[in-house]
């Protein structure tokens, strides 16, 4: 396995599933067999209205949980966009939801996938699957996981609720293809 | 066996350890950052019809975890440094009945009610008594949700075999991140241990009573009490030290820390180590008994010290104790929930 | 025929008490009920701290002791362990209306099935005489040197009829041991107690007013009439609720 | 059924001197005793014996455990 070492930030209000795409996508680097962790922001940060989660994937035994400086930001929204944009390393990926960001991103350093991500989940028929659209980005974007682990992990989360598991799954897919169509 | 792999918070690795260790008994009350291995409990327990109570303070908490171990059940409370601060008072009293019990203290930044960030502020409440009187518990410091799990599986024989408090002293990171945990699905609670002091009624015996009142003067006083404490402390001391050396063998530079610091330590060394530096990392596992021995034997072949914590320099004393030499010892801290950068620390060695 | 003596649930060791104090008298209405109920190999006590953290001394069955106040959570701790078991506490006023006030209404509001004996003289004795709660308006004390005045030291506290508001509670009742008549009702009162417990009918406690000779200043039998003519009228006996 | 030999037994080492049994006492059989116990206190006697009938008030308000009475009927 090549050397891995992703530091991911997912960012947006309380209810936009920011801490199940963290844990999303730490599952399916643990699925991989490779070291996660995934730290949810908590306390006062959460009833400000903005939660985030930090995720680590990596092939290394993982130090520090805690994000100052992440090569990948997952951004649901323009207050999220405001905090985290300027502390995106140089040269890494920001992924923004144009739905609830209505200003641009203004670093020139980084590579940045601009989707109306919350649009995307309506047209998939439940505005609540956009975290997992989005994690379909940044899988095909690193290549680090395949469609198939994101899908085991859509059913292993799933957890009582199997009626959830086709919108996800096309979630996931539907992710992949945005990638695709760049 | 069958192994079980999933994705767990420190809180909830802490509560399902305690389930499979056969915890019977859980007091709490709510405080953050270790809410949600209250909440845990209460499912747990709930399922596994078992006893969960959300008492009405953490002086109640502590003090129903009293009632349980006197009745010989195998009980916990956690709670987080304010309410740890609270719960003093039972500690004290359940060293002095010489009572079993688990405490875990998921640590947050003080004074006072401080910060909900991760902090080792309380080593010195954890590790020099905490309570009132002459006493120590057992500290175990975990550094990742796996060792959240297994540390507190151990804590509760350890209590047992001992007849004494353990604590897991561990942080707000600790608690709240989500690592991979695994265990034997059909992982067994360790072997439950007579308990021929426990009041259950006096039935076939004489009544007895479980007290730390000792009013006494020669056999049954104080003095004769603490003795058997100090006498049962040195054994631990002697038999229960935990302690991980990484890379120290030929080690002239030494980072000490426990528990979430010694995660960015031991990066340190491996990168530092990466450069042809000789950098080796303690991780103290058990802050109480501390290993004042491996520290100095280290310190016999003139390695120097960097203690790294998440304080104002606590543990730095013990090490100092340790190594006898203060030239040799430094320390670097963050005091207000900033975690130690790697760059911090190796710029000090 | 029918021997009067000591019950077998009390050792026979004298007490440190003083001349005339209560405690004896109530330590031994207990054993006396326990005997009565053939329940002494599956009781098991929580003393206070106060005048009588002792009480281990005096009772011949499982006795632990608890931090001051706590007394109704160690109990609660036990009581959940062992359910089969008849668990009561045994508190002074300041153990319980005083530094214990949160665990003993939450005891009683969580319906713990459990019982109380809430010893009220309305001082604090072991300590040496200060102000209780329960403490009359117009008492001397070791802490109220001018008596007990309301703009200062508030009211005496009625732990019981605040008490009878909590669901959970399912028998309280107010008794003394004033004179050999409400020996027996205070007797009768925590034989019932005992009983709503072994029926698993939640929480109950029984409060007996009871004399500090010591520290009222004042000879037993002054005492005892104190109680009858002076502290009853705060604290009015009778069933309070159940 | 007729009562006989009511035996009341004061344990004066256990006595305190409180004298509530002396006021429970419906006849006037006990009183303060001349002499004090090994703790130097003032103790009750047993002044008239033949006055008991055996009620045992003495022994419901005696909170030291300090008074027996035996009975053969």
């Amino acid at each position: 396995m090549s050397k891995v070492k992703e530091a991911i930030i997912c960012a947006g209000f309380g209810g936009q599933g920011v801490m199940v795409l963290g844990k999303f996508l730490a599952n399916a680097g643990m699925m991989k067999g490779m070291y996660v962790t995934c730290m949810p922001s908590y306390g006062v940060e959460v009833r400000g209205g903005t939660a985030h989660s930090a995720v680590r994937i990596g092939s290394e035994m993982i130090a520090d949980p805690v994000i100052v400086t992440p090569g990948t930001a997952i951004v649901m929204n323009g207050p999220s966009l405001d905090k985290f944009e300027s502390r995106i390393a140089s040269g890494g990926l920001l992924i923004l939801n144009t739905s609830l960001c209505e200003h641009k991103p203004e670093r020139g350093d980084i590579e940045v996938i601009a989707v109306p991500l919350s649009d995307e989940a309506i047209k998939l028929g439940n505005v609540k699957v956009a975290n997992i659209v989005a994690a379909g980005i940044y899988s095909a974007k690193k290549k680090i996981f395949d469609r198939e682990t994101l899908k085991d992990v859509v059913v292993e989360m799933a957890g009582g609720r199997e009626e959830l598991v086709p919108i996800n799954i096309k979630a996931v897919d539907r992710g992949f293809d945005i990638v695709d169509q760049l | 066996m069958k192994e079980i792999k999933y994705l767990s918070t420190g809180n909830e690795a802490c509560g399902e350890a305690a389930v499979r260790a056969g915890c019977a008994f859980y007091a709490g009350y709510p405080i953050t950052p270790q809410n949600e291995l209250t909440a845990y409990m209460s499912l747990r327990m709930g399922q596994e019809g078992r006893t969960f109570i959300q008492a009405e303070s953490e002086l109640a908490a502590i003090n129903m975890v009293f009632g349980a171990s006197v009745a010989g059940a195998r009980a916990m409370t956690t709670s987080s440094s304010p309410g740890i601060s609270l719960k003093q008072e039972g500690i004290s009293y359940l060293a002095g009945c010489e009572l079993p019990a688990v405490i875990v203290n998921v640590v947050r930044g003080g004074p006072g009610l401080g910060n909900i960030s991760p902090s080792q502020s309380d080593y010195f409440q954890a590790t020099k008594g905490g309570g009132h009187g002459d006493y120590h518990i057992i500290v175990l410091a975990p550094a990742s949700v796996q060792e959240m799990f297994d540390f507190t599986y151990d804590a509760f024989p350890l209590a047992d075999k001992y007849r004494i408090p353990v604590m897991v002293l561990t942080d707000g990171m600790l608690g709240q991140m989500m690592e991979p945990l695994q265990f034997d699905e059909n992982i067994k609670p360790p072997q439950e241990i007579e308990k021929p002091w426990a009041l259950r009624g006096a039935s076939g015996r004489d009544a007895r009573a479980v007290k730390s009142l000792m009013l006494g003067v020669g056999k049954g006083s104080l003095e004769e009490h603490n003795e058997k404490l100090q006498a049962k402390y040195r054994q631990i001391a002697a038999s229960e030290v935990r302690v991980e050396m990484y890379r120290t063998d030929d080690a002239e530079q030494v980072i000490v820390a426990y528990g979430a610091t010694s995660r960015i330590g031991r990066s340190c060394v491996d990168r530092l180590r990466g450069e042809g530096i000789k950098v080796g990392l303690v991780r103290p596992v058990t802050l109480w008994p501390f290993p004042y021995d491996e520290i100095r034997s280290l310190a016999d072949k003139n390695a120097s010290f960097l203690v790294v914590e998440m304080s104002a320099g606590q543990m730095v004393e013990d090490v100092r104790l340790a190594v006898q030499d203060d030239k040799r010892v430094s320390f670097y801290g963050r005091m207000g929930g900033g975690i130690p950068m790697e760059e911090d620390i190796m710029s000090r060695l | 025929m029918k021997e009067f003596k000591k019950p077998i649930s009390m050792k026979d060791v004298p007490t440190h008490y003083c001349p005339g104090c209560g405690h004896g008298l109530i330590h031994r209405i207990i054993c006396e009920v326990i005997d009565e109920l053939g329940i002494r190999e599956k009781t098991v006590a929580v003393a206070p701290v106060g005048c009588a953290v002792l009480a281990y001394d005096y009772w011949d069955f499982d006795t632990t002791e608890a931090a001051h106040g706590r007394t109704p959570a160690v109990a609660t701790g036990i009581k959940r362990v062992l359910p089969d078991r008849l668990v009561f506490t045994y508190q002074g006023d300041g153990d319980l209306a005083a530094i214990g006030t949160s665990e003993i209404i939450h005891t009683g509001n969580r319906a713990e099935n459990i019982s109380v004996i809430f010893v009220n003289n309305g001082v604090y004795g072991m300590t040496g005489g200060q102000m209780a709660p329960t403490t009359l308006l117009g008492q001397k004390t070791a802490t109220t040197p001018f008596t007990r005045r309301p703009a200062e030291d508030g009211f005496p506290f009625k732990i019981m009829e605040m008490m009878a508001v909590l669901p959970g509670v399912t028998y309280l009742e107010r008794t003394s041991v004033c004179s050999p008549k409400e020996v027996f009702n205070t007797a009768r009162a925590i034989k019932r107690s005992f009983e709503t417990q072994l029926e698993n009918k939640g929480f109950s406690m029984v409060e007996v007013l009871s004399p500090c000779p010591t520290y009222w200043g004042m000879t037993p039998l002054k005492a005892m009439k104190r109680i009858e003519e002076v502290v009853v009228k705060e604290y009015p006996l009778g069933v309070i609720k159940g | 059924m007729t009562v006989k030999n009511i035996r009341l037994i004061i344990d004066k080492e256990r006595c305190k001197g409180c004298l509530l049994c002396i006021e429970a006492c419906p006849r006037g059989v006990l009183s303060v005793a001349k002499g004090i116990n090994r703790k130097g206190l003032k103790h009750v006697e047993v002044k008239h014996p033949e006055k008991c009938t055996g009620c045992g008030m003495c022994i419901v308000m005696c909170p030291d455990c300090a008074i027996e009475i035996e009975k053969e009927s």
